[in-house]
């Protein structure tokens, strides 16, 4: 298990790996925000911590559809689910592999481009915090959305289009946090239902990711 | 015959035409759809039963 | 793959042979298609040509012969989908996986009767076609997973496959989205009407705007047994195509 | 260690390919399986390695005894020959790759990305993927395509030397290895097109 | 020509080719939105026109990769080439295919989904106007960012990368010109840009698309 | 019509492999290009059919003749093998893709979807594009990869056929294709090792 993680972080450390993609995603969309609203900026302090979860959810959409297809393409994923490791902890190397190279990353760099979109200044921890707490749970929801399509040719599209129904709650309670944090409210109810559906999926849905991933290897 | 619909007129009228186009066209696509399957079906059952 | 076993007996389950369901519903179909239309029929002019208007509402109130039914059968729709999708999980039964799948487009169908009735009902009451109240909203995120449901069906050509993959998606899909209910719901508190259809009948829609309401609910949900019905003889024709066809080719050899 | 293949139905895209198939694979010995184009032999090599179900029959001492080469070889291109291997070495918890090499001759490509190989010097590096994973039963699906004579050489020397270890093999291919080995012609149980009228339980 | 374009149109429209789902994308990213900056409709008017470029924007983009690179998987691309028929056009036709199939449907769907955002009255034909200039450029631009990545694996998070500065300009006069129309001003100025953004780029980009694809294919 | 080559030297990621290849291929001809696994067959094929420069050397008569069908096959698996095929002529200019079909056995397979093929089958598919393209000159690499021996006949026959019109055809290969042709072993021509020390006008 170790050694499949490892291997996962290499190849997303490798040029091509498209490790650090996703962070430059995330800043990009962040920049392109004020060109497509206007500069003003109470608008944009307004609309921040959203546009801040926003983008880092697509960041991490984005980068699911390199989760598992890679290796389904090149039959690395027959090899694995002959291989002595159960399904279900390949599909949660992989979701952790995802979460590291993609989702710690913009956890990170949230704050830095909160400074660009004028975050007021209590925001910066809860958004972080928010962040810290949810992005696990968009790595492994995209995981189960990965193996739904890793048979589909560049399914890309439509992986996203299964995946961002179920990125609702997440995305809904985390821009709360991040919203009432930036405007001094109280966070602690929908910090507690973000930590729950995190550790929901984090529990649960690897299991689901495995049986429907030997279905699509059959 | 009309009943006074009074100033939301439109607002219902609409309403039900969009309802039942959209009702209606659901109906008609399945007739469709089931029409062309069922032929298409046949069609096949027909060649294959010949072949053997 | 082992194909569908069939009990013997003449149970329930029996049903489940395609060819018994399409004879069954075969005989069913033309009543059902009859009742649905007149209930339809009846509990819509009804509604509209003899029904008061609302002293609130005035003459929009009509709009609930339409908008109440659909938006119920939106959601029963999708419960109807993820029982037939546990079926087939668990007893492997084809026709209920296809069920499953003619069921999807009649719910798109009514989410979008709820949703544009809804919107047009909104502009005199609120002021505005859309607002992000939380039953609206939820009903959009409805429609997003019945489109995302629709999508992998397309998407698979596998019929087995894709009827594993898409069970698997709408019980996965039912928790996500009663969870999107409550987050919705916690995000913003609504404009919306509450439920109607409660045993408290006080508070709720007077008689005269009832009795219709529930011959038009009867028509919604007969026509969408009779479609259901109907589509899943469809689906079972078009499997049985590709199954003719598979055998076809076996048949012909390597294509040589 | 033997695996035993009883009565064994198979089907790909929901309709049966090959019925009534049985054989056994003893330690130490190799087969080869041989049959036209699309007449199923990749499907049966993935039913035994477990990847699809069964139609009907058993499948007896395969269980987690199998290392399976498919017609793509799980190769990734920016990691190194050596790197490609000693991952697949460590998943299967054995770990030296160093007999791999030698075996397929990729001692001088060992530094270089997978991806900067040939289609031939992949294949090797795909064959000897098999060396480390310990694994007691070989399954191999049209091995040799793009290797040169040398190549195809050092594979059946491979084999050979897995053979004498107690391993047993089991190959489909279209030429010839120079492998002393059994022969199964899949031809012959070829299945039959299931009845037509009945369109009952299933929708044939 | 016909041929080629035909055949890109009979691929997407076929199972599993993709049709529709740039507009299933738009739809949730719009749907997103409120979710994460909160539902008060004055603030979703004031930048719903931002909004929707900048979804349909990413909903080109997200289409992009299975532009080219599924021709390079296969091998048609090195075929194309060797063919009777000048890369150059080879591209264009490749951009108008995916136009067809994604800006045009986008194009059409934006109205509808300006109601969601409560987009002002005089907006929506604006709106319409200034996506049914801007798209084309989108395409041909994104078409010669995938000509750029089309060697690597999934290489979709650099394309996006990549393609995300040069869409900058579009997207600052095609929203310029929503945001005025929506709110009444004046709108002849961006408007004008963005119609000169779109003809330069549908008249030269192909030949860069063109020449930096024979080096690819090298 | 004859495709000559002088002096041609052939580089794959920034180094040669080889030099100073010289042949002529004349119409009616058929030319077995042999040689162990990477040493630059692939990048000799690709280079004729203009896809990459050569590093010194001419090429005359290969100027839009040449049809090529590379180690993948340029086959999409949504279209049907009658729509594959004919885009491929419309491409092409010529319209009749029935003698491809008849020729590699694919009348049976006409309506299927590509991406339901078995390897070999998707195989004929790639080849039959050869067919249909008009084009004087075939450049084949590994054809009869994963193909089984009626249908290597089959492709043996067809480039007969093509040969018999005044064709030529340029096949890399590992195997006996059972056709009379030339052989040119490539191995003598690999590129020596460039020199370490001018690092003048390149890196080397
Ligand atoms: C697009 C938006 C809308 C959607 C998706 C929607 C959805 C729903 C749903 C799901 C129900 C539940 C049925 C039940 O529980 O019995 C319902 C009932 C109802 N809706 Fe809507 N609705 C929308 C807009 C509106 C508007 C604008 C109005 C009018 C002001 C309205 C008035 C009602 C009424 C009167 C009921 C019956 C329940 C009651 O009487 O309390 N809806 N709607
Ligand atoms: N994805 C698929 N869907 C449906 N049928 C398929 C699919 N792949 C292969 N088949 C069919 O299943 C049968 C068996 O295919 P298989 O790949 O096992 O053949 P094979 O013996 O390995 O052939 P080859 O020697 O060409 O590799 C063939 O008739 C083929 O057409
Ligand atoms: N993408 C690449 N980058 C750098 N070097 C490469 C690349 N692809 C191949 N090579 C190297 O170039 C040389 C020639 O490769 P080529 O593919 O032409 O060989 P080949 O004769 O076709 O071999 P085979 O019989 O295995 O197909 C080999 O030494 C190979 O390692
Ligand atoms: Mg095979
Ligand atoms: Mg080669």
């Amino acid at each position: 298990m170790i050694a499949l993680l490892l291997r996962d972080l290499r190849l997303a450390f490798r040029a091509g790996g498209g490790f650090g993609l996703g962070l430059a995603f995330f800043l990009i969309v962040t920049v392109l925000v004020p060109f497509s609203v206007g500069p003003q900026s109470d608008l944009l302090a307004t609309i921040a911590p959203g546009v801040l979860w926003l983008g880092a959810l697509l960041a991490c959409l984005l980068s699911l559809d390199r989760l598992l297809a890679l290796d389904w393409e090149d039959g690395s994923l027959d090899l694995l689910a002959t291989a002595p490791l159960p399904l279900e902890a390949t599909v949660s190397v992989k979701a952790l592999a995802h979460w590291i190279t993609t989702g710690l990353p913009l956890v990170l760099a949230a704050p830095v481009l909160g400074v660009l979109l004028n975050l007021p200044g209590p925001g910066f921890s809860w958004l972080l915090v928010s962040l810290l707490l949810g992005t696990p749970a968009l790595s492994v929801i995209g995981t189960f959305g990965a193996a739904l399509t890793v048979g589909l040719k560049r399914g890309g599209l439509l992986l996203s289009l299964l995946v961002l129904p179920l990125y609702v709650p997440t995305l809904i309670f985390g821009a709360e946090v991040a919203r009432r944090g930036a405007v001094g409210m109280e966070t602690s109810t929908p910090l507690l239902l973000l930590a729950g559906i995190t550790a929901g999926a984090v529990a649960l849905l690897p299991f689901a990711s495995a049986a429907v991933l030997r279905v699509n290897l059959r | 015959m009309m009943p006074d619909l009074g100033k939301y007129a439109d607002t219902v009228i609409s309403a039900y035409i969009v309802s039942l186009l959209l009702l209606a066209a659901i109906v008609a696509l399945s007739v469709w759809r089931g029409r062309r399957v069922r032929a298409e079906m046949e069609r096949i059952e027909a060649r294959v039963s010949k072949h053997g | 793959m082992p194909m569908s076993r069939t009990d013997k007996a003449n149970t329930f389950w029996s049903y489940a042979n395609p060819k018994k369901f399409l004879a069954t519903t075969e005989r069913m179909l033309p009543v059902l298609w009859v009742l649905a239309f007149a209930c339809l029929a009846i509990g819509l002019v009804w509604g509209f040509f003899f029904t008061p208007d609302d002293y609130r509402q005035g003459s929009t109130v009509k709009i609930i012969y339409l908008h109440v039914p659909s938006a119920l059968m939106a959601i029963n729709t999708w419960l109807m989908m993820l029982v037939t999708s546990l079926i087939w999980l668990i007893r492997r039964h084809h026709v209920s996986a296809l069920a499953a799948r003619a069921a999807a487009p009649v719910g798109i169908a009514f989410t979008l009767i709820a949703l544009v009735t809804g919107a047009i009902w909104g502009q005199p009451m609120w002021g505005t076609w859309w607002a992000w109240d939380p039953r609206l909203t939820s009903f959009l995120i409805l429609f997003l997973f019945y489109l995302g449901y629709v999508a992998l069906w397309e998407a698979i050509d596998d019929p087995d496959t894709a009827a594993d993959l898409t069970s698997v998606l709408c019980l996965v899909g039912s928790v996500f989205a009663l969870l999107s209910r409550y987050a919705v719901n916690f995000w913003n508190q609504g404009l919306h009407q509450g439920a109607s259809l409660s045993l408290d009948k006080e508070t709720n829609v007077a008689d005269v705007f009832y009795q219709p309401l529930l011959v038009a609910i009867a028509g919604f949900v007969l026509l969408f047994v009779a479609l259901v019905f109907y589509r899943t003889g469809t689906e079972i024709r078009a499997r049985r195509i590709k199954a003719l066809l598979a055998r076809e080719r076996a048949q012909e050899g390597m294509g040589r | 260690m033997t695996l035993t293949v009883s009565d064994l139905s198979i089907a790909r895209g929901g309709l049966p390919v090959l019925e009534g198939l049985s054989f056994v694979l003893e330690p130490g010995r190799a087969l080869i399986l041989r049959g036209p184009n699309g007449i199923g032999k990749t499907t049966l090599l993935r039913t035994l390695a477990g990847l699809q179900p069964a139609l009907t029959g058993r499948i007896e001492g395969a269980e987690d005894r199998i290392a399976y080469a498919a017609h793509s070889d799980g190769i990734k291109p920016t990691l190194s020959v050596t790197e490609n291997l000693a991952f697949w070495a460590s998943v299967f918890g054995t770990r030296d790759i160093a007999p791999a090499l030698d075996a397929f001759a990729l001692n001088d490509l060992a530094g270089r990305f997978a991806g900067n190989l040939s289609a031939g010097q992949k294949r090797r590096l795909g064959l000897a993927r098999m060396l480390v994973t310990g694994r007691p039963i070989w399954m191999l699906d049209e091995p040799t395509v793009s290797l040169d004579r040398d190549a195809v050489a050092l594979f059946a020397d491979a084999v050979r030397a897995h053979l004498g270890q107690g391993g047993s093999a089991l190959i489909a291919t279209h030429i010839d290895l120079g492998l002393e080995a059994e022969v199964l012609e899949v031809g012959p149980y070829k299945a039959a097109p299931p009845p037509l009228d009945d369109f009952d339980g299933g929708f044939l």
